[in-house]
């Protein structure tokens, strides 16, 4: 029986298309608005963002209506539609540090100058399903929010500009060393991994920036494998700070012009000792992560694997190779589903090998017949001759 | 005539043997010598050493020479626990005073042999040292097994050993890693009499190292043997290294002993065809 | 009367396999007795047997036939053809040194410390031993500046001396000593016969063999002379 | 129109069904009677995330009864926002009492702390634990530690004191210090300070120390022996807080918290925050204090 090829190409594509759209739409349920799915699905628009790359609320609610709400298709959509966007400017640097901030916390010490601020989470949530969703109306979401705006009292004091960093209290004491203080210059300059191929060992930029675009799942599955006793020990987060960040960008005059702002989250995580030499004094080691939108497993495994990634160790977590590679969400994804492309070129000749083989294997066993033991042999030299002629 | 004293035997070893795969009752009589190989022919069970008898004394050097895949590394292995022997028993005076079949013990009773009645320097300095430890850790790991929690006297012990073995003590927190392949050996040696054991075997130790080198330490492991009086069992398929250390010696081939006798009068007087043929080779 | 050592129609013979079983007879029912405190010399052309007498003494060759009863200090009487390995060894590290014509050692180890390792075996103090290892050399001519020299690099008669050295410095009770004056001055043999005298006098039993009429004639109270593998009846040499 | 019905859901007594409760509660028992060895149990799903102390939960819940005390803290504090999250749950589910006082509490659940206060044999405390193999640091793989622990073979975990002793000049471990229990096992007393640790030796109290993620449970009995892996020469030592007063109390002799300033100055409070609200009143709480050999 051969190996069919498939005819009719054309027609099938189009038609499992519109299936899928069929399955999309069949219940006909009233179609989701692009507002809908931007304000009620903020964590699936903030993880596609990120992953995409490319800060557009709305197009990622559109994508995520597109697909489904399956997050790795609509991080593909925002990657493709990225593309094709013309980039006219760099940004100038973000400062974090005059982050608009909703929420801070720290690991490392009970309280922090500014306050630790729990902010909006989950964390300490009890997570059993909420029944009463499943009879929500327009009514009960406005008596929700008007009890939270009758508790809320608006202080007229100015928000504060600025949150002074953990870490830098840790630097000013020594106790954590700029990371690379020692890399040459080269290392030292800020890469466009849209731009440039990347080529290993890649600089700290060029990590950073594929982490920031790396799948959250594959990114929590290699930081907590580091974690758990494969790899260096316990980390810290020093601050976790989740927020908004102006943008500005330099005109062609060289004018600073603010473009609007982005929400991000931004975790650095403090770990064990470090030392240089036997004789030096040890220190604490940094790891960093920042990533669009509202996505703190991401930021805190960027921050680990960050670190873990300067740490020569055997753990698969410290190559830098491995992690960069295998967390490109959109990588990943499409070459674990190539396989659904056909191979039946290739899985022929592999075909005819193995059946080959097998021919031959029936052969040797038809004419061998059982292995027979040799005869036992009478006077040594007899024997010497017959064990190791090749000696003689 | 006084009665010899076969009876201070420091270890007795009878019908060693170590078969890998699913041997058959016959699968020892079709192998060996006889056959030129180890490989039983109904069932390819590879019968790595068989039928090994031997005694040694205490203070004697005992040599084990052969071809490889004649069984000399697997004898040294089935005796340090580093493979489980699928028969045979092997008494230790040492040991419970030599009545008890040490391979058929249990796990803790054979950590307790390996690390305080024996010590084993490998070939490949990667098998008998751990390199995430410090050269000193590695002599450390051997003391605190000895129940010696005392780090000021480790450290102490584990730089006389070192010293004794020419290695040089400011290097003893380093990590075997930068050690030079000699250096790496003479680590493995102090590791080895660490608890000062009454037998230590030496698989193939200067093989690999560059000739200068490995005189150095044939000479180190001959002092040593002499002041501590420790009886060794030295594999190598390196005759010239059996005519320096060992007092007698025995010839393996395909798993089996073909001959065995004082280490001169087999290098210059072999008996057995294969014994000849291996010493022409030398002289 | 208990002879020191007494061989009877001792033989040995070679079968060689890589030479599809060749047969070579070296020694034909050699007797001969010996007692405490005497020195034998072993005389004959090259080939007649004379060094595998001596190996098959120190049991180096496996010989065979009736018996070769040793009075040994350890073990007493004891026929050192059926004798085990490990009595061999005993009797080998406390009574029986045997001195080959060439230096066989590891290289790399100094003149002085090959010389001294026969004493520290038997326990000497290090010092003691490297004390007494220097001034026996001194006494046997090597230059003091090649004592810490790597013996390999010496040219013969030098490395006779260690050897010679090596084995007289520990006194055994039995010294078998092959060529021990062969390629040395007249002034050094007469060291080493002086030496070698000196033990006799303090009880030592030699075997030696020479070609040298004069160290024959100074040392041996008793000549053996071989010939084909076959002791030959030769008139007891001048004491 | 989706009948708010068909999601209706009553739980349990204490939210786990009654025989993984009874399996729960057998396991514990198999601990304690093999004080400091890991026995593995169901650790079913919580809905509370791993690593956040389904663990503790699991023991609690399993203890627990309608006319216990529960007290439960994090970094030695009650108001701690995990320990209000988990406080909230055990209440809603059993209908228990709840305190902050450490005398009152039947059951203490506790994160990264032991109470300053001794605790007596009319109490348990329960650890929430996130790494139950102090072994894991030098051996990576679980079947290996599991033999290493059947034979006793420490060799490993000395040797890391030793190194870190010679690499650092003291042994570098902060919390989590590995104990020997009952002069057999090697344990991990889970990720408290070296201040607390003594408190586990000769106590009154049972100890159980519940890992949820990796699935396993360990105690250390009332009246056993729990030495600190200590070397002759190289002694354990607890935290110096030399001369550190407590800025609210004036008091030593406690955990003590640091305390960043806006100004950048800092202070210090004492860590366990229901003994520093009885120093205010003017008591001072029974205590076990381990003095440093000199």
């Amino acid at each position: 029986m051969g190996y069919v090829a498939i005819k009719g190409g054309e027609d099938a594509i189009d038609n499992a298309s519109r299936l899928v759209e069929y399955e999309r739409l069949k219940s006909e349920s009233p179609p989701l608005t692009i507002e809908q799915v931007k304000t009620q699905f903020r964590a699936g628009i903030d993880r596609i963002m990120g992953e995409g790359s490319l800060y557009a609320p709305e197009h990622a609610a559109l994508a995520l209506k597109q697909v489904e709400g399956c997050t790795l298709e609509g991080a593909f959509m925002l990657r493709a539609y990225r593309a094709t966007l013309k980039r006219s400017y760099y940004s100038t640097i973000l400062d974090t540090r005059s982050m608009r901030v909703e929420r801070r916390i720290s690991s490392a010490f009970r309280e922090i100058p500014g306050g630790q601020i729990l902010g909006p989470t989950r964390d300490y949530t009890v997570r059993l399903l909420n029944t009463d969703l499943a009879s929500e109306t327009f009514g009960s979401v406005k008596s929700f929010l008007e009890d939270i705006d009758s508790e809320l009292q608006l202080s007229d004091e100015e928000a504060p500009r600025s949150f002074c960093k953990v870490v830098d209290m840790l630097k000013e004491q020594g106790i954590l060393r700029p990371v690379d203080e020692d890399e040459e210059e080269e290392k030292r300059r800020v890469v466009d991994v849209t731009r440039e191929a990347i080529k290993f060992p890649a600089p700290r930029s060029a990590a950073l920036q594929m982490l920031a675009r790396a799948e959250t799942g594959g990114i929590a599955a290699l930081a907590y494998s580091s974690m758990r006793g494969f790899g260096s020990a316990h980390p810290t987060i020093g601050e976790l700070r989740v927020g908004h960040v102006g943008v500005s960008v330099r005109d062609r005059r060289g004018r600073s012009r603010y473009i609007g702002r982005i929400r991000v989250t931004e975790c650095e995580i403090v770990s064990k000792l470090k030392q240089k030499g036997k004789s030096s004094v040890p220190y604490m080691s940094l790891g960093y992560g920042l990533c669009f939108g509202h996505n703190e497993t991401k930021a805190i495994g960027m921050g680990i694997l960050d670190r873990s990634m300067r740490v020569a160790d055997e753990h698969p977590a410290n190559s830098q190779e491995f992690v960069l590679y295998h967390t490109e969400g959109i990588e990943s994804y499409g070459f674990t589903n190539h396989l659904k492309l056909p191979h039946y070129v290739t899985f022929q000749s592999g075909l005819d090998n193995l059946r080959n083989a097998m021919k031959r294997r029936d052969e040797e066993d038809r004419n061998a017949g059982a292995k027979k033991p040799k005869t036992m042999l009478n006077t040594q030299s007899q024997e010497l001759a017959d064990a190791s002629p090749e000696l003689l | 005539m006084v009665q010899d004293n076969t009876d201070n035997w420091l270890l007795r070893v009878r019908g060693l043997t170590k078969i890998y795969g699913d041997p058959i009752s016959n699968s020892i009589a079709y192998t060996g010598p006889k056959f030129g190989s180890n490989i039983c022919p109904e069932t390819d069970a590879i019968v790595a050493c068989a039928e090994i008898d031997f005694d040694l004394y205490p203070g004697e050097v005992l040599g084990v020479v052969g071809e490889s895949g004649s069984g000399k590394s697997t004898l040294v292995q089935l005796l340090y626990f580093d493979g489980e022997a699928t028969g045979g028993e092997v008494y230790f005076r040492s040991f419970e005073d030599g009545d008890t079949n040490i391979l058929r013990v249990t796990n803790q009773k054979k950590r307790y042999l390996r690390n305080h009645l024996m010590g084993m320097v490998y070939q490949n300095p990667r098998d008998g040292l751990n390199f995430k430890f410090s050269a000193g850790g590695n002599i450390a790991e051997k003391l605190l097994m000895a129940n010696e929690f005392n780090v000021g006297r480790i450290r102490n012990r584990a730089s006389s050993l070192l010293t004794q073995t020419e290695v040089p003590v400011e290097r003893m927190d380093n990590a075997p890693a930068t050690f030079s392949g000699g250096m790496q050996q003479r680590v493995q040696i102090s590791k080895a009499i660490a608890n000062n054991p009454p037998l230590i075997f030496l698989d193939e130790v200067t093989t690999g190292l560059d000739v200068s080198v490995q005189a150095k330490v044939l000479d180190l492991i001959r002092g040593l043997q002499q002041d501590l009086g420790i009886s060794m069992i030295v594999v190598s398929h390196d005759l010239s290294v059996i005519r320096m250390l060992t007092d007698r010696t025995m010839v393996l081939k395909n798993g089996r002993i073909v001959e065995s006798g004082l280490t001169d009068q087999i290098l210059q007087d072999p008996q057995h065809a294969y014994t000849q043929l291996l010493v022409s080779s030398l002289l | 009367m208990k002879h020191f050592l007494e061989v009877r129609n001792l033989s040995k013979n070679f079968l060689l396999h890589i030479l599809n079983d060749k047969h070579i007879p070296a020694l034909e029912d050699i007797s001969f007795s010996m007692d405490q405190g005497e020195i034998i010399g072993l005389t004959g052309k090259s080939g007649s047997g004379k060094s595998s007498l001596m190996k098959c003494v120190y049991r180096t060759y496996l010989a065979s036939g009736e018996s070769m009863v040793y009075d040994s200090s350890t073990f007493g009487p004891i026929d050192l053809i059926e004798a085990t390995e490990h009595q061999i060894l005993r009797i080998r590290k406390e009574e029986m040194t045997y001195c080959s014509q060439f230096l066989n050692v590891i290289p790399r180890v100094p003149a002085v410390e090959i010389v001294a390792e026969s004493l520290l075996v038997k326990g000497v103090a290090e010092n003691e031993a490297f004390r007494r290892s220097r001034e026996f050399l001194e006494r046997l001519g090597l230059p003091a500046e090649l004592w810490d020299a790597y013996p390999s690099t010496f040219s013969g008669g030098e490395q006779q001396r260690i050897n010679v050295a090596r084995s007289i410095i520990s006194q055994p009770r039995f010294l078998l000593i092959d060529e021990p004056t062969a390629s040395l001055d007249q002034k050094t043999k007469d060291v080493v016969i002086e030496a070698i005298l000196e033990m006799k006098r303090s009880g030592t039993s030699v075997i030696l063999i020479t070609h040298d009429e004069y160290t024959l004639t100074k040392l041996a109270d008793r000549e053996l002379k071989l010939v084909g593998g076959r002791i030959c009846e030769a008139e007891a040499a001048t004491a | 129109m989706i009948e708010a019905k068909k999601f209706q859901q009553a739980y349990n007594y204490g939210f786990i069904d009654e025989s993984t409760k009874k399996e729960i509660r057998r396991k514990m028992l198999k601990a304690v009677a093999i004080p400091g060895y890991q026995v593995p149990y169901s650790s079913p799903e919580m809905p509370i995330s791993r690593g956040w102390g389904t663990g503790g939960l699991h023991a609690t819940l399993s203890l627990i009864g309608p006319d216990d005390t529960f007290k439960i803290i994090d970094q030695g504090s009650d108001a701690s926002v995990n320990a209000c999250n988990l406080r909230n749950f055990v209440k809603r589910m059993t209908g228990c009492k709840t305190t902050f006082d450490t005398a009152d509490a039947t059951i203490v659940q506790t994160r990264h702390r032991i109470p300053e206060e001794v605790l007596t044999d009319k109490q348990i405390i329960v650890f929430q634990v996130p790494q139950p193999e102090i072994l894991r640091g030098v051996e990576r793989f679980e079947f290996k530690t599991r033999q290493m622990h059947a034979e006793a073979d420490y060799a490993k975990m000395w040797v890391s004191l030793y190194e870190s002793y010679v690499k650092f000049g003291a042994i570098m471990r902060g919390a989590g210090y590995p104990v020997k229990v009952n002069g057999r096992y090697i344990m991990t007393p889970s990720p408290i300070p070296r201040w607390d640790v003594p408190n586990l030796s000769h106590s009154d109290t049972l100890h159980v120390f519940a890992a949820g993620r990796e699935k396993r449970i360990h105690c250390v009995p009332p009246h056993t022996l729990v030495e600190p892996l200590e070397f002759e020469d190289v002694k354990f030592m607890v935290e110096k807080f030399e001369g550190i007063r407590c800025s609210v109390t004036g008091e030593g002799d406690a955990f003590m918290d640091e305390i960043y300033e806006a100004d950048g100055g800092r202070k210090h409070v004492i860590n366990d925050s229901n003994f520093l609200d009885k120093l205010k009143l003017g008591g001072r709480p029974n205590q076990r204090l381990f003095v440093n050999p000199s």
